[in-house]
């Protein structure tokens, strides 16, 4: 009897047999004692959408299917307790997917239901601005920044007056600018808003920020920063793409 | 918000939202305990079960939705072109029904029920949100479980995965090699 | 189609249209004269206006539509856009505490006594609302001041800003001038 089936008909090696158990109109467990290994293994080699890659689940079904035939056909040997039997396996597997594919079909009955059930489109309205919920605003929280503001206030100072008479002599020109920035790294990493802080006037900003970018071209800075908005920090030498740093 | 007023915002909340609410997202809006909340629900449900009315309240899972009886169905389809959901193909049902009737579940069983590779239908259910990952089994390699979502339960139309149709009775031998999750 | 299923077909319509419709339209999708349509429509409102509901059936001329009930609408924009927590940064709050002890003040002050840009904060509490501009200083660029709002009282819990706690003795916050030039 010539079966034409097309491979891709069927989700996998497991329907296919169970189509053509249904189409012998047997029972799973009388499987072996049918033309059932010889039509799976026709359908399997006539297929006309052979295509290795899909394929290869059903010829490893096909080979599982012969073993078991073949070795009914041998003499049994006294079978140990614990050996699976590959033919019982496969009944049982077979059993369990036709349960399941059963419930499937169950499901796709609940599914046709539910979708006589309309939902509505949801509705474009026009939202005020969204509120805004701030935590941690509290007396307590503004005290005490004022206290870090004032800890840490005298520092500041000294820093900044030492830094205007240090500075304003070079940073006219890239190079006198640049100049200072080698300098300060040649004892170490420095801050880059130290560079700024005291910040007088548009042309040295500008020009500090120039003679840094030189700098960074020239591979004789690198800068790191930990996170978005974070601090940075100004490293001598080229960045080593190498190791942990 | 007054306790009594609650059901009626809920319906407002329902209506305009069009699709599935959660309940702590509802509890949220109205200022109330999700017990409270519950409730409120409940009373809603009773006004809706007490009429006959063009729309019913569903509840999948803690998801809340409006929907139209399905008797009403012919009218509506005449008048609009509603939403239609997609029907699921044969191979997303199968994975669907292993993974609904063994929850929480690895794909290696799934495969093993269905005799094939389930990457796919595994990948396009959980796009479409009807399985979710709940954690790894504590096995060689840790596999991911997956189970179903309320998504899931609003796309079949039941409220629990227990009211999923029961499995029909195995008739040879006693199948999987896990014991099936009888819902 | 039966004639006492008609309003509850008409609501279902007028559910997933979420649109006005027309009763000629509503009288062909049911099957209907449009006298039998008018009927039905009369009955549904009935039952619409009989019970406390939180959607209503409005009449426009010949066109129907549901609508939320307008007393409900502050949940469902609660439902649509929940309250977003934030809290504040430390460099905001300094930034804070120094417009609050020293308002109205310019940027430049607030730059000084914390030693650091403050541009990003000063934009966020902008933002926030919680300080408002009040002006500008008559000085060389013509700086903007900064005052602190009524809402920036409302979440501290206090009603005036001499209410908050006295500065700490030798404070900065009160020393520093303000800056020869204003970056």
């Amino acid at each position: 009897m010539a079966i034409h089936i097309r491979l891709k008909q069927f989700d996998g090696p497991l329907d296919l047999l169970l189509h053509l158990i249904g189409k012998a109109k047997i029972d799973i467990k009388d499987i072996f004692v049918s033309e059932i290994t010889e039509q799976f293994i026709q359908a399997v080699r006539d297929a006309p959408d052979f295509d290795l890659e899909a394929a290869s689940e059903f010829i490893a079904m096909a080979a599982l299917l012969v073993e078991i035939k073949s070795r009914a056909l041998l003499p049994k040997p006294p079978k140990p307790e614990d050996e699976e039997d590959p033919e019982q396996t496969l009944i049982e597997r077979l059993t369990a997917y036709k349960q399941f594919k059963e419930g499937a079909q169950g499901m796709a009955s609940y599914e046709q239901t539910a979708m006589q059930a309309f939902g509505k489109l949801p509705e474009e309205i026009p939202l005020p601005p969204p509120t805004l919920e701030i935590d941690g605003l509290t007396l307590e929280a503004l005290w005490c920044a004022l206290r870090r503001i004032a800890e840490r206030e005298p520092q500041g100072v000294r820093e900044t007056e030492y830094r205007l008479q240090d500075i304003r002599r070079d940073c006219y020109t890239v190079e006198g600018c640049m100049e200072v920035i080698e300098s300060r790294l040649s004892v170490g990493s420095t801050d880059f808003d130290g560079l700024f802080r005291d910040a007088p006037c548009r042309e040295e900003v500008v020009t500090i920020f120039l003679a840094l970018l030189e700098l960074l071209k020239l591979g004789k800075a690198h800068v790191t920063q930990s996170d978005t908005f974070g601090r940075m920090l100004l490293h001598p030498g080229r960045r080593q793409t190498f190791g942990t740093e | 918000m007054e306790l009594s007023e609650a059901p009626h915002a809920i319906e407002a909340i329902l209506f305009v939202s069009g699709e599935a609410v959660s309940v702590p997202d509802l509890s949220q809006a109205l200022g109330l305990s999700e017990m409270e909340t519950m409730h409120a629900v409940e009373a809603l449900q009773k006004e809706y079960e007490s009429a006959t009315r063009g729309i019913a309240l569903r509840r999948f899972g803690d998801h809340l939705k409006l929907e139209t009886r399905a008797e009403y169905a012919p009218y509506v389809e005449r008048m609009l072109q509603p939403v239609q959901r997609q029907s699921l193909s044969q191979a997303s049902l199968e994975t669907l029904a292993v993974i609904a009737y063994r929850q929480p579940v690895t794909k290696g069983v799934v495969e093993l029920v269905r005799g094939v590779k389930c990457d796919y239908s595994v990948q396009s259910l959980l796009h479409k949100g009807l399985i979710k990952e709940v954690g790894r089994k504590e096995a060689l390699g840790r596999p991911i479980l997956y189970a179903t979502t309320d998504k899931f339960l609003e796309h079949f139309g039941i409220t629990d995965v227990r009211e999923l149709p029961p499995l029909p009775a195995v008739s040879a031998v006693e199948a999987t090699p896990e014991p099936p999750l009888v819902p």
